[in-house]
């Protein structure tokens, strides 16, 4: 695991000092990238909060826009497991959930807890896309029903499950009465789940969804389960909840946490030259910001990133989970779990990283 | 508000009434001919509120206000203030300023409801508003909503809060709130005296004309003027009202009398208003033009109407009102 | 070593109430030295009242429901877990616990409690809705079996103790039952909650875990609710049994409204079975958001709330819902009402534990210290609601020496925490030191002193050392031999290898911050 | 007593935080304090004094004289009483949480506009961003009290989640206006973007043009004259040209919907 100050080969005690006097420097110095484990989320925060700088590790929008949905309208949802054993009857809207090794996982079980018979249960997709083909041997109904008319698609199915007037006749390649059909089979089911990736929809869509499904409760039981594999940004999502009181994008100028999507947004604070100085934190993956930008960089991922121009300072670290112990969010069970590495390396880990940048400032300090 | 005078005690009948020939010395004063009594009018505090009734035309929206204001009899006292402009309605329609009173606010709510109800919401093209936006407020329509059954509508606009009522040629609109007028009174009355039934009559119409010309008052009574004198309880144990046989012209033998000497017949004229100045203005009004109309108009005798107001009542002294 | 010179001590746990000398060595109060003047550090404490360090027994400090709940306030004031010691260590609390550790979500509890600072802390692993239970119950694999599965369950989620919310509800809710009261029987299952309650009280007694079964019963809220209650003391058959939330068990259906304070009944049958603890939560008025693990309660609450989350998890799940108690609402009246009576109309202050979020405690102190005090609030509160209430009759005023057994010396003992809540030689030397007033709210609000391990933090409201506490966990001895049926279990239903969610030791690059707490022998 | 004005001398390298420039906020303020008033977004300090050339005057009238594109936030934040005009646009969060007083833009606005406001009255004379009148995200609610009017364009999801007040747009508006409406007027005199009215629960949606899509769940209800909207064109008579609020009095169509929620809203089209 190299350690680089430009093209230079360099010591960590020197990488981590020259990070350091980048960000003391630094007016407006932005962290972001794809996220960290446990440890390395709690140490950037804390390296954020000394420097005032401005911390981005929900580039996603939208994980953004389900962050935004919680908050403003809270939201029904279940786990995979509860899924998996569960569920009689299971609607995926979209492609994304394909990708989902945890969707395949609910897929694979019977719902034992629903239909102690052995009854099947009876799996829905709308709008699969050309994904429709990935999830061969369950059984899945394809609705077909194109994506881009998710909105429209999501309205006539809420339309459908209130009884209220709407045009009777097909919408988004759907053809008339499949509304009824999916929220009549939905409204029959001892225990439905909606599956979606978050990637698919937008917030409106995904306020769509939690709607039908808060509805459906009033009568039968129903939840969401989105379906999400960033384990970066997941975790750094949820220690920024419990240590700052809000997932990132947030603002640590003024001391106390400013949570703000819009103006914490890296790729604006970059186009719009706010920031002068750049940390870009990939702990589970090699890889390089994405912006062309000539801020000075400091970039803390595993080896083997590519970068157009070469960070002033390159620290390469341990993989969580895999070189090293540590602790992350769990697609499989949708929480933080502690995992074992399974090669320990002994190689710097992202949080050691992250604090002996905070020790040297607080040394330069004194 | 009818005009109740309460039946005092024999004495009173007998001893206290005022003696309407005593001259000069009871300060009384004699404006061109016209013997102005040193009386005051007692006006009694009422709940009021003003609203806008709006129409498509302005011979719509006055027969909206006529419909609203309509006489019902039930102690509600309620009329035209003036037309508007569409300038200076809401929705930029043809309007008229209607004003209501009653005893209560919670009597005014009710009367409102009602009238509301049975008369504007059937009035094609009519829309209500308040005419009254400060002070507490007050439902208009209150339970109107329950009539949309489900397909009412509520929209904000300009700080006004209207219901939207589904109806034949669109919808009615009502505003659901206006201000209570804090410190609106009525029943304050002259009575007016003259020689004969058709000069005192053409006297109190001119003088009625003037008072509805002043903003902010009705004339409760149909034509502003009334024949009507009534006292509190009668012979008969069922009633509790009955005629006040002391301002009858032709019971002066029969009963103990209040009219002067010379008067053929006896007029009243009422007015409610929104303020107390509203109300002074109306009477200054009406009073400036008896006294100009006078003795040589052969009116005789310009008093306060006997009074039923209550505990505190406001009172206008007569002569003050020469000014 | 430390010296506190001249406060009045009011240990109940020793049964000191006296002016007297504290002396703390090596992190624990240690006996009076031959020269009390060599202590190193003195501080002058006349006229101070001089308590250990509170132990709040009901948190809700940390999981997945206090995220949902921290999401919901984001326009607010979310809380963070830095904030949440800080509040504690501010009045005088230096151990707090986590009530409704879900298994499944075990490492972020224990993350989240590990970054909350100067306290120590614990947790209650949640169980009673979970398939597995449910199943060893209903299939009768005996009380081996299920002793052995609380004790790999403490094991996996370094917890304290076992509770139980809503034991059967929550899994009967997801079958679209709405309701569920100590009979009904879980469908699937053929399992009722006092089964559930019995099965979970025995065991957690032969475990010996140093906190009997934490029950926050099924049908909270509710008119009618107190004979849940009381059904699951007399369910506990003599056995301890610690009965969690109670004043949400305190309602009859008198009166008009249908709602009316049943505390009297739960006073009387809490004096009868002596095996029962409880603890009270009054409630304070105004905004607030309503955290449980109980999803069936928190779905019935959503109704006509703007925003809330609701979750199924494998066992309990749960959510967060925002809504605002009003002093002018009747039921919200009869619930203030009923969380004050029940402290004052329980006599023993050994049984109970005053638990509130540590912003209220201080103001639900004065109304149990100060009739005048809840007298005033009596009168801005609704007649009818009052009518139906015993409050407005109660005149019992605590001691500063019964706060200090209902906030320190009880709910230790409750917990089975022997090294604190007390201030005896070799305790733990958690102190809080507050000047004596007549407004007993701000009395407590502000201790001039606390001390957490013999260090002084806090200082007259500043704080003087930033430090982690511990976590307290119990080491249960148990068999193991569940481990193969369990591994079976998960991976048929759930595709997962049971014990998935397993806390380490010591979570990476970190030392571990457990501390063992001996089981009951 | 005259306007108190603050002219801005050179651009910055960062955003400002304007929210100080209140009649409450500089009440009774030295004009020493008023210079030495915060005004950084980043870690490096900035005192007002060093940017702003101040003239002292009446807090209840505010100038803000500055060219500076979109950088300058939080005008008239919390305002409650008096009137401030900028001589220039404004960056994110014009008006926010304002219950009071009038704020006028002569030149653009940033997102977020009139973002939670109450009360008082918005004019912006040019362009505005995204989420006129929204909730920063993870907020309830959206506008809800006041009146906004934007002479230009606006962009998405004007008017979300707001629950009262109305807002007047004279030209065209961005994708899905009045996404989420609660209740209140949201008038789009121009043409507007893909489905307007998305998951609106109550409220009215006035459109003079097209959208550029619509969604599947209103439903046509015929086409009236509606007294509502000769009450909107009383309302905006002084903001808007007659030319745009003449249709307001003639017949419209009108759409219920959203069927995917309550259903309980309306979009009201002109000149049908």
């Amino acid at each position: 695991m190299a350690v680089r100050l430009g093209k230079a080969q360099a010591t960590a005690e020197s990488a981590l000092a020259e990070a350091a006097r980048i960000l003391a420097g630094s007016r407006l110095a932005l962290l972001t990238g794809t996220g960290s484990d446990v440890a390395g989320a709690r140490a950037a925060l804390r390296l954020a909060e000394r420097i005032g700088g401005a911390v981005d590790f929900r580039r996603d929008p939208a994980l953004l826009a389900l962050d935004a949905l919680m908050a403003e309208r809270g939201l029904i949802f279940t786990t995979p497991a509860e899924a998996r054993a569960r569920a009689d009857s299971l609607l995926l809207i979209g492609p994304g959930v394909a990708r989902s090794a945890m969707l395949a996982q609910v897929l694979k079980g019977t719902p034992l807890l629903a239909a102690p018979d052995g009854a099947e249960r009876t799996t829905l997709w709308l709008c699969p896309g050309s994904a429709a083909d990935t999830l061969p041997g369950f059984g899945i109904q394809d609705y077909g029903g194109d994506l881009s008319a998710i909105h429209g698609i999501l309205a006539l199915l809420n339309a459908a499950m209130r009884g209220h007037p709407a045009p009777g006749q097909g919408f988004g390649g759907l053809a008339p009465g499949i509304f009824e059909d999916i929220a009549g089979r939905l409204i029959t089911a001892r225990y439905g789940v909606v599956a979606f990736s978050p990637a698919d929809l937008d917030a409106l869509a995904m306020e769509a969804l939690l709607s039908f499904v808060q509805a459906l409760n009033q009568t039968t039981r129903a939840a969401l389960l989105p379906v999400s594999s960033d384990a970066g940004t997941q975790t750094f999502a949820h220690v920024s909840g419990w240590l700052t009181g809000f997932p990132p994008r947030t603002g640590f100028m003024a001391g106390a946490p400013d949570y703000d999507p819009w103006r914490f947004d890296a790729t604006r604070l970059i186009e719009c030259g706010e920031c002068d100085a750049l940390l870009w934190l990939s702990s589970f993956e090699a890889s390089a910001p994405p912006w062309r930008t000539k801020l000075p960089l400091i970039v803390i991922c595993p080896p083997g990133a590519q970068f157009v121009r070469p960070p002033e300072v390159l620290i390469e670290t341990a993989i969580p989970g895999n070189e090293a112990d540590a602790e992350f969010w769990s697609e499989a069970s949708q929480s933080l779990v502690a995992v074992k590495a399974a090669g320990p390396t002994g190689g710097l880990t992202a949080a050691a990283a992250l604090t002996g940048i905070l020790d040297r400032l607080e040394t330069s300090s004194r | 508000m009818p005009d109740v005078k309460p039946r005092g005690g024999l004495w009173e009948r007998l001893v206290g009434r005022p003696d309407p020939e005593a001259g000069g010395g009871d300060g009384s004063a004699l404006v061109n001919g016209l013997r102005v009594a040193h009386e005051s009018i007692e006006a009694v505090r009422l709940a009021a509120t003003a609203l806008i009734v709006t129409g498509p035309t302005p011979d719509w929206a006055r027969t909206a206000a006529l419909a609203v204001t309509g006489p019902t009899g039930d102690g509600c006292d309620a009329g035209i203030d003036r037309p508007l402009s569409p300038s200076q309605t809401p929705d930029g329609r043809p309007g008229v300023r209607v004003l209501f009173f009653a005893a209560t606010a919670e009597a005014l709510e009710l009367h409102l409801a009602q009238r509301i109800w049975q008369s504007l919401f059937a009035c094609p093209g009519a829309a209500c508003y308040a005419g009254l936006r400060a002070g507490p407020k007050i439902l208009l329509g209150a339970g109107l909503r329950q009539f949309g059954d489900g397909f009412e509508l509520r929209t904000e606009i300009g700080g006004r809060r209207l219901l939207r009522l589904p109806v034949m040629d669109g919808e009615f609109v009502c505003e659901a709130k206006a201000g209570l007028a804090v410190a609106a009174i009525g029943a304050a009355a002259l009575l007016v005296m003259g020689r004969t039934i058709a000069e005192t009559l053409a006297a109190c119409d001119a003088a009625a004309a003037a008072m509805r010309e002043m903003p902010d008052v009705i004339l409760p009574a149909p034509g502003g003027v009334t024949r009507a004198a009534l006292k509190a309880g009668s012979r008969s144990a069922d009633l509790a009202i009955s005629i006040d046989e002391a301002y009858c012209p032709t019971l002066t033998a029969l009963a103990p009398s209040a009219l002067a000497p010379d008067a053929g017949s006896a007029l009243r004229l009422a007015v409610n208003g929104l303020t107390v100045a509203a109300v002074a203005a109306a009477l200054r009004a009406g009073v400036a033009v008896l006294t100009e109309t006078g003795a040589p108009g052969g009116l005789i005798r310009l008093g306060a109407a006997p009074s039923s107001a209550g505990a505190e009542p406001h009172r206008f002294p007569l002569l003050e009102l020469l000014a | 070593m430390i010296r506190l010179k001249g406060g009045r001590i009011l240990d109940p746990a020793n049964g000191r109430d006296e002016i007297g000398d504290l002396f703390i060595e090596a992190g624990r109060i240690a006996a009076p030295p031959p020269d009390p003047e060599a202590a190193a550090r003195s501080y002058d404490l006349a006229g101070k009242i001089v308590m250990a360090g509170g132990v709040a027994m009901h948190g809700g400090l940390a999981g997945p429901n206090a995220n949902a709940a921290r999401a919901l306030m984001r326009d607010a004031a979310p809380g963070t877990v830095g904030g949440i010691g800080l509040a504690y260590a501010a009045i005088g609390m230096t151990t707090a616990i986590e009530p409704a550790l879900i298994p499944e979500h075990a490492v972020e509890t224990h993350l989240q409690l590990g970054d909350i600072p100067f306290i120590d802390k614990a947790a209650l692993a949640l169980l009673g809705n979970d398939d597995a239970l449910l199943r060893l119950i209903g299939e009768q694999h005996g009380e081996r079996a299920i002793d052995d599965f609380l004790g790999w369950t403490i094991g996996q989620t370094q917890a304290l103790g076992i509770a139980a919310v809503n034991p059967g509800g929550a899994a009967a809710f997801k079958d679209n039952l709405r309701a569920f009261a100590f009979e009904d029987v879980v469908p699937g299952y053929g399992v009722s909650a006092r089964q559930i309650v019995e099965a979970l009280i025995g065991s957690v007694q032969r475990l010996g875990l140093p906190p009997a079964l934490h029950l926050e019963c099924n049908n909270p809220d509710r008119p009618g609710s107190f004979v849940t209650a009381i059904e699951a003391m007399e369910a506990a058959a003599g056995l301890p049994l610690h009965l969690a939330q109670i004043q949400r068990h305190g309602f009859g259906a008198e009166g008009a409204e249908g709602f009316s304070s049943a505390s009297a009944f739960l006073a009387e049958a809490l004096a009868y079975h002596k095996n029962v603890s409880v603890d009270a939560g009054p409630m304070l008025f105004g905004a607030r958001v309503a955290l449980s693990a109980d999803p069936a309660r928190q779905f019935e609450r959503s109704a006509g709330a703007g925003k809330w989350v609701v979750w199924d998890g494998e066992g309990n799940g749960g959510g967060a819902v925002p809504d605002r108690a009003s002093e002018t609402d009747y039921r919200h009246a009869i619930q203030w009402a009923v969380g004050l009576e029940l402290c004052l109309l329980i006599d023993d202050p050994w049984r109970l534990a005053l638990t509130a979020d540590p912003a209220a405690l201080p103001q639900i102190i004065q109304w149990l210290m100060d009739a005048d005090a809840r007298a005033e609030c009596i009168a801005r509160l609704p007649k009818p609601a009052m009518a139906m209430c015993l409050l407005p009759k109660l005149d019992r005023e605590f001691s500063l020496y019964e706060i200090a057994a209902v906030t320190r010396a009880a709910p230790a003992r409750i917990l089975g925490l022997a090294d604190r809540g007390q201030l005896g030689i070799g305790a733990v030397a958690d102190i809080a030191v507050y000047g004596e007033q007549a407004d007993k709210a701000a009395m407590f609000a502000a201790p001039d002193y606390v001390f957490k391990d013999g260090e002084l933090i806090v200082e007259a409201g500043k704080v003087k050392a930033s430090r982690v506490g511990r976590t307290l966990r119990a080491r249960p001895v148990a068999q193991g031999q569940i481990a193969s049926w369990l591994a079976q279990h998960d991976e048929a239903l759930y595709g997962r290898a049971a014990g998935s969610f397993a806390v380490p030791d010591a979570f990476a690059g970190a030392e571990s911050c457990f501390g063992d707490v001996p089981c009951r022998t | 007593m005259s306007a108190m004005i603050f002219t801005l001398r050179f651009q910055p390298e960062q955003r400002l935080d304007l929210s100080c420039l209140t009649a409450d906020r500089l009440d009774g303020l030295s004009e020493k304090e008023i210079l030495a008033l915060p005004v950084s977004t980043t870690k490096q300090p900035l005192a007002l004094g060093e940017l702003f050339r101040v003239t002292m005057g009446e807090p209840g009238a505010i100038r803000i004289q500055a060219r500076y594109a979109d950088g300058l936030d939080n005008i008239g934040l919390g305002m409650r009483r008096g009137s401030i005009v900028v001589e220039g646009g404004a960056g994110a969060y014009a008006g926010r949480r304002m219950s009071g007083g009038s704020l006028t833009i002569e030149g653009d606005v940033g997102p977020f506009a009139a973002s939670g406001m109450t009360g008082g009255r918005l004019r912006v004379e040019g362009d505005a961003g995204d989420f006129l009148g929204g909730p920063r995200s993870g907020e309830a609610q959206g506008m809800s009290g006041g009146v906004v009017v934007v002479t230009g364009r606006a962009g998405a999801r004007a008017g979300d989640r707001m629950r009262r007040g109305v807002i007047a747009i004279g030209g065209d508006a961005g994708d899905c206006p009045g996404s989420r409406m609660i209740a209140g007027v949201l008038a789009v005199f121009g043409n507007c973007g893909e489905r307007p009215g998305t998951l609106m629960r109550r409220g009215t949606i006035v459109l003079g043009g097209e959208a550029a899509g619509w969604p599947p769940t209103f439903v046509e209800n015929g086409a009236v004259e509606l007294v509502t909207l000769h009450i909107l064109a009383t309302e905006l008579k002084d903001a808007l040209p007659p030319s745009h609020l003449a249709p307001l009095k003639g017949r419209v169509r009108k759409l219920a919907g959203d069927m995917a929620v309550l259903g309980k809203g309306e979009i009201l089209r002109l000149a049908v």
